[in-house]
């Protein structure tokens, strides 16, 4: 019972019936079943949006902060207690849009995070204006001429940053989210999972039918490993490749470097400084 | 020529040159020794926007009596390239002795006579223009009738780094520079006739910025993220630098927003985070100042303060964001403002902040300046404390509510790992365990809840310190980094019925604070902005009108004598 | 059954229903035709932040003495899916009329007798489920006794672009609502016999949203930089909306910081510039008002309140955020907060802010509320005239300074590529031609000059609106979006010596407010938040206490019967 | 004399003797002279720090706003105004650090500006910390152990991100700096260029004999149109390829996307609403 991540209680889900965000729910809690990890143990992050209501749908710690900053607490948090399991998840305008420099500062930054991004292609919770990864031309009641900007290719951005590892699924295979979920969580370092998943409500264009159609799983053959694949991979544009598509895993990771893990790896919230110290660092600017 | 100058209570010596030419170093090697030797020593430095050339200055002020302000009054000026700007020259006085370089000219030797030393010459000899700094350095000692060894400790610990012969080469210099000085004494008499004390040797020399370092880590700080940003770089820099000494996280942020967000995720998880930034980077955190009002968590923010509005003047002083700091992060919630005055201040108050933070789980806001930031001054260590801290956070059990309601009004802070309960937390309006809720009962008592904790944090107050009689009529206040200079105005004017009240928890305001105003029956207020912010936060908390309001908003830090003409005039 | 209920003088309806059931255009379609028909309409919704599910409602107000304000009674309550939350619930009295569909149970038919109607089984012959809320809107244009082919023009309109079979579905279901409708007034004699009078059709029906809107294109607006965030979207859809009539730039930026600082780049080159945000998308653009504040420019910024800390109540109401308006950004320099009452007031309040802002080169503020931006309400074309408007800046010549001291204060705000001088503009304090300085005594010209500006604006403020007699004892003070409840309970009350005051400019205060505070003997002052901001700042602006607060901040609106007990116990 | 952006006075430069900002200031004026650019058509934005002091040395227009806040204003200014030539003019960390966020969007924005980055790898005005550009393993007075993370590599993403141009120089080579600052102000559409430049005073690595050693100049045969070979440059590590990278002529720029710009190409300025309009639009709500 303990890692089932279910309420004891019913919750109400304030997502709309067929969305996308169902599947990725369950999808994650799957994943962690399957990893047998601990809730006790597991902390989600989140922004603010659709997307980033999931921590409060599964029985896990939350910090479910401010739009866009998912991805700083997630950091902090496994700086401050590096046996914890921490996922940043929210949506494509909160990780890409809002939060677009903690996105790719947290790449290099490398924190061993999984950073789960529901691509609705859309802002969701605000009712159906474009995000970074919307389909150029798309009308919306603020782009009523359509957008014309590229959208914002975050698959290639973490390649091109050379994040230690980067994937990306449809949510209309569960399965395959699922299992590359668990791979994020289990790889160490900085994991990025672009989820597609479709929003009934405002976006009429990204559906179940047309992810399924612009989309194609990359051959067991295929190599992660090689940057320039990867590369090639990620803008694809006719139909984008689902799977890993990029890792490395010889990067430095943040918290290892902190210097307050060398010596023992004890959670800092257990420590003490020692105020002997402290009064020694005072007498050294003694006059005596 | 000199002929018989003698100071006997209070020197002023102040080096002026340009960005690059180690004024730094020659502030640090003099309070350093002086201090060392048991003098009184206060120091003060005033430096530009850039990394080379402009004007910068350094005050160092030995006295008996404890004079730990900034005077305008220079007794003794050293101009290291004698483009003294007009900020300084304005302070050259009939009184003041120019002690120059020969070769040098400039504006400050035509105006005046001005006694040339071979500085650059001696310093050519001991191996160059770099050592330009130690030469006057040593040349200051001599004065002091302090011997010519008396800064080979310290030449040892800066520049051990960078291998003896650096450190024999500035020894060297340093004797040169100290048999200048000696000849000058001696020959000229020019003397510095000021008290040695055993007890100034056993305070601890510290800066703003150390005050607040050492402060931290005595808090329990555990964590950093910051942003550089002049002046409160050095406090960033000062708990880097103690990290090798301490368990500290130290990142440098990609921006502010991270940093703060990351400060608030490292107290989620049970670390003890502080971020240090000055008024434009804080205006970057004030969503995340909210954030920490709504989760209820603790938070340490130490802003520097500097002139704004914007870039404004980055490295120089002003008391300008007292009402930002008071209203930053929409929506309504507590927080505390503190704010020292003294060195032992800053500690203490840095450590007292970490407590109220983690007790009332608000954020707590250390508030200084560029001024606080940069003044060197001993402290008396018994008058700073460092005691055990306490981590107020619970071990949870499987019923645990993050925002449970007490009978104390304080929800117990669990943290995820330790026990067995969810610790959920959630910037929307929340039910007692942390899920969103949109009910109106809720938000009713969680508003409740969250505001009550201004009242208990007030009943804690910090005290103000009163200096002067207590049947005053007359009050005046000050809060912060005028301390000391206000002091020594008030002390100097002695004027019968007055009293001086300096704030050190700015808000919420103590039943003391209260007390003080409503008996007095003139409150003047002085304050380094031009809206005299305080004094309007004073009106509000104590319903009592302020009388008089003493501004000043041009970049610099109130003078002695400056105040000391304020506090003549009001009658 | 009913059996002959007569609403003649004032009736409330509220449809309570899901997100995504139709509730809004029920509103608007009611709304729309009643005004049409010349009934005198107030409405306004309240609703969960979520795009499915949970509980919303409206409440449509029609009445014969122009009531502006919600009501917390409600006559006829329509659920469209009889799961009435809590607070809804809370709200039903003894005196409610529910009509509900026959199949629906649930909360609302438990407690209470309930008209049985079938409107489910009506929608499904029309079509669908979807028509559910057009058959109800049908319905309650036959209680109001208005032709069924009322509707059509309104519908046309709306459904249009799905084209001619949507309509005529749509037309359809209306019909059969409205003969279920007519069924019951007849057979039942449930009549609403309220005045149609030719000036509420001459009245403009607009909502909060529009009036912002088609206030900032008459003061000028060319350009709008912003990110979405409730309640502040609607200005921005607005604004794009009325691109496709005028030149309007129209841009969704990446963050609020781009946002804003787009804004101040567009005011420079010559645009006319707003941003609309809410509470914690503005307090990412604190440090950009900061630069607005240094560099001297003009910017217009929308905040439409809702509840904080944080994310808060998105979807919900609070005048919480006026201290962070008031203060956000690092620094001193002046700024104006007006806030709308009514929709004339949005119209000629946010043209002014553009005048305001250009005239004297200061940011200005435009304070409304989740309440303000959804009701809909009409507005007389000849309270809000649109006036030519005029912009400030002027041709360069080759001497062009861009902060030229000036005898009035202001320095002639040139725009680059129109003239001969060159325009530069810095955030660090700078010289009149915008270049870098670190001298003080600039600094202290510089910000004088800033500072100057307030008590220009202050003597050009907007008149606050008085209400009652001219010689009150007791003042009621209100602000922003209260105004109608404020005036409907107050005019309920009468009581003698006492007079109702709404401020619209809200900072800086002008003369008239000092005077009538002057000679009030009491001050209450109403606002929706809970530490009473308004009322701080007027104590702060006047010198004058404020004898009651009342106040409010479970994230709704004031209540008329709420305001009228209050007003009532003030005795 | 009407274009020499020199002024008439004497301009205090507060920049270290030997910084390479003077080399960068000297080929920005040199270009926009032989491109007979009228100042008085000319606008500098720029943040805070050095780099970002240099539109106050050049005798244009300037908007000197906030630090990392130089690409906003600079596309507003050309939405405002598109006859004007516009400049973002600022330091590596204010571009890619604190900036990070409008680096990204704006390169998707695609304005017609040129973003010209003074990449000293350090930060130079706050005396001497990391930049996001700042070699691996560089300690300071903040990072006592020294740097961990892969620096920032601005070409990738702005490759990754599609960019309508991209280049770097280093000032080391002021005519070539010189050369391609003028191809990025003629082309249409975002423009950016990474010109490496030493600061003498906090970075003691990326000197101008590091720089020199460890950059090349694309072949003349080099095609920069190819996104893919882009990408292979733009991770080049041994030695940074100078020149144009990456270069795409035919994407949306934003001013022409707002629609004020299609009956007429008058600034927005000289524009007033049409009052009747206003009234008329006022009157759709009327109940008559
Ligand atoms: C600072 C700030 N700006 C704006 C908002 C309003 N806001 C809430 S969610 C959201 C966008 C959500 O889009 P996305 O992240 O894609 O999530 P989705 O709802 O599509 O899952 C916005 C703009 C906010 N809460 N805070
Ligand atoms: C919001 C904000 N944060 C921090 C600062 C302090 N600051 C000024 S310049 C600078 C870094 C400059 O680095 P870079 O952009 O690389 O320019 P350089 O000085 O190296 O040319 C910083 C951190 C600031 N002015 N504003
Ligand atoms: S609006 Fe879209 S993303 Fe949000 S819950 Fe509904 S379907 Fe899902
Ligand atoms: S500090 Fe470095 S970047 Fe700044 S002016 Fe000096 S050399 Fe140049
Ligand atoms: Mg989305
Ligand atoms: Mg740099």
């Amino acid at each position: 019972m303990s890692n089932t991540y279910e309420f004891d209680h019913k919750q109400d889900i304030a997502w709309c019936p067929g969305c996308g965000n169902f599947g990725i729910l369950a999808a994650l809690k799957m994943a962690l079943r399957e990893l047998e990890k601990d809730p006790q143990q597991v902390v989600l992050t989140s922004g603010i949006g659709q997307a980033a209501k999931t921590p409060q749908y599964l029985n896990a710690h939350y910090f479910n902060g401010l739009h866009g900053r998912a991805i700083p607490p997630a950091m902090a948090i496994k700086a401050s207690n590096p046996g914890l399991t921490v996922i940043a998840e929210s949506g494509d305008g909160d990780t890409y849009g809002e939060g677009g420099n903690h996105f790719i500062h947290g790449i290099r930054r490398n924190a061993d995070i999984t950073n789960i991004v529901h691509n609705n292609m859309i802002y969701g919770l605000t009712k159906g204006q474009a995000s970074p990864t919307t389909a150029e031309g798309m009308k919306t009641a603020i782009h009523i001429r359509g957008t014309f900007e590229e959208p914002f290719n975050p698959i290639a951005v973490a390649v091109a940053l050379d994040a230690s590892f980067v994937a990306r699924t449809n949510i209309g295979d569960l399965k395959q989210t699922k299992e590359i979920l668990k791979q994020a969580v289990m790889h160490r370092g900085y994991a990025l999972v672009d989820v597609f998943q479709p929003c009934v409500v405002f976006n009429k264009l990204n559906t179940y039918a047309w992810f399924k159609e612009h989309t194609y799983t990359l051959p067991e053959d295929y190599d992660p490993t090689d940057r320039q694949a990867a590369f090639a991979k990620s803008i694809e544009e006719e139909k984008f490749p689902l799977g890993v598509i990029y890792k490395r895993e010889d990067k430095p990771i943040f918290e290892e470097c902190l210097g307050v893990y060398d010596a023992n790896r004890d959670p800092l919230y257990t420590r003490y400084h020692n105020r002997e110290k402290i009064v020694e660092v005072l007498d050294r600017y003694k006059g005596e | 020529m000199v002929k018989n100058k003698t100071f006997a209570e209070d020197v002023s010596i102040v080096f002026g040159g340009e960005a690059g030419q180690g004024i730094a170093t020659i502030e640090q090697m003099c309070a350093t020794i002086l201090h060392k030797e048991g003098f009184h020593t206060f120091s003060v430095s005033e430096y530009m926007s850039r990394v080379r050339g402009g004007s910068n200055s350094t005050e160092i002020r030995v006295s008996n009596g404890k004079k730990n302000a900034f005077v305008e009054r220079i007794d003794i000026l050293f101009p290291l390239d004698c483009a003294v700007s007009g900020h300084l020259a304005g302070r050259i006085s009939s009184d003041t002795l120019i002690i120059a370089d020969e070769t040098q000219s400039g504006k400050c030797a035509e105006a005046r006579e001005v006694v040339r030393v071979p500085f650059l010459e001696t310093a050519e000899a001991s191996g160059g223009k770099i050592y330009l700094n130690v030469v006057m350095a040593g040349f200051v000692l001599a004065l002091f009738e302090v011997s010519d060894s008396a800064a080979d400790d310290f030449l040892k610990n800066k520049f051990g780094r960078k291998g003896e012969e650096v450190v024999k080469q500035n020894m060297e210099a340093v004797r040169k520079g100290w048999a200048l000085g000696e000849k000058m004494r001696k020959e000229q008499g020019l003397q510095i006739v000021l008290e040695r004390r055993d007890q100034e040797k056993s305070t601890v020399l510290l800066n703003g910025e150390m005050a607040i370092s050492i402060g931290a880590v005595a808090g329990g700080c555990d964590f950093i993220a910051s942003y550089p940003m002049s002046p409160s770089t050095g406090v960033f820099n000062g708990i880097a630098e103690l990290s090798r000494d301490f368990d500290i996280a130290v990142e440098q942020a990609e921006d502010e927003i991270a940093a703060i967000n990351m400060g608030l995720g490292a107290w989620y998880a049970g670390a003890r985070a502080i971020i240090s930034t000055s008024g434009g980077g804080f205006a970057l955190m004030a969503e995340a100042v909210s954030l920490a009002g709504m989760i209820e968590s603790p938070m340490v923010l130490h802003i520097a303060q500097r002139p704004g509005p914007a870039t404004g003047l980055p490295t120089q002083t002003e008391q300008g964001d007292l009402n930002f700091v008071l209203h930053a992060g929409h929506g309504e919630f507590p927080r505390v403002i503190l704010a020292p005055g003294t060195i032992e201040d800053g500690v203490v108050l840095t450590q007292r902040a970490f407590d109220l933070a983690d007790k009332f789980q608000v954020p707590v806001f250390v508030l200084t300046d560029q001024f606080y930031m940069d003044m060197h001054l001993g402290a008396q260590s018994d008058m700073m404390p460092i005691e055990k801290y306490q981590k107020y956070f619970v071990e949870t059990d499987e019923q645990y509510l993050r925002y449970k309601y007490t009978s104390d009004g304080l929800s117990p802070r669990g943290i995820p790992g330790f026990g067995k309960g969810f610790v959920c937390v959630d910037s929307d309006e929340h039910e007692e365990n942390g899920h969103i809720t949109e009910s109106h009962e809720t938000r009713v008592q969680m508003v409740d809840k969250r505001m009550a904790r201004l009242e208990m944090i007030r009943e804690e107050a910090i005290l103000a310190e009163l200096v002067g009689p207590q049947d005053f009529s007359t009050l005046i206040v000050g809060w912060g980094s005028t301390y000391g200079v206000m002091r020594e105005a008030f002390e100097a004017v002695e004027k019968p019925g007055t009293a001086f009240l300096h704030i050190k928890q700015v808000y919420p305001l103590g039943a003391d604070v209260l007390e003080y105003v409503g008996r007095a029956s003139r409150v003047v207020v002085v304050e380094n902005n031009i809206t005299g912010q305080f004094a309007d936060l004073l009106t509000k908390e104590t319903g009592r009108k302020v009388d008089d309001r003493i501004v000043q908003y041009d970049g610099t830090p109130f003078s002695v004598e400056k105040l000391t003409e304020e506090f003549e005039n009001l009658g």
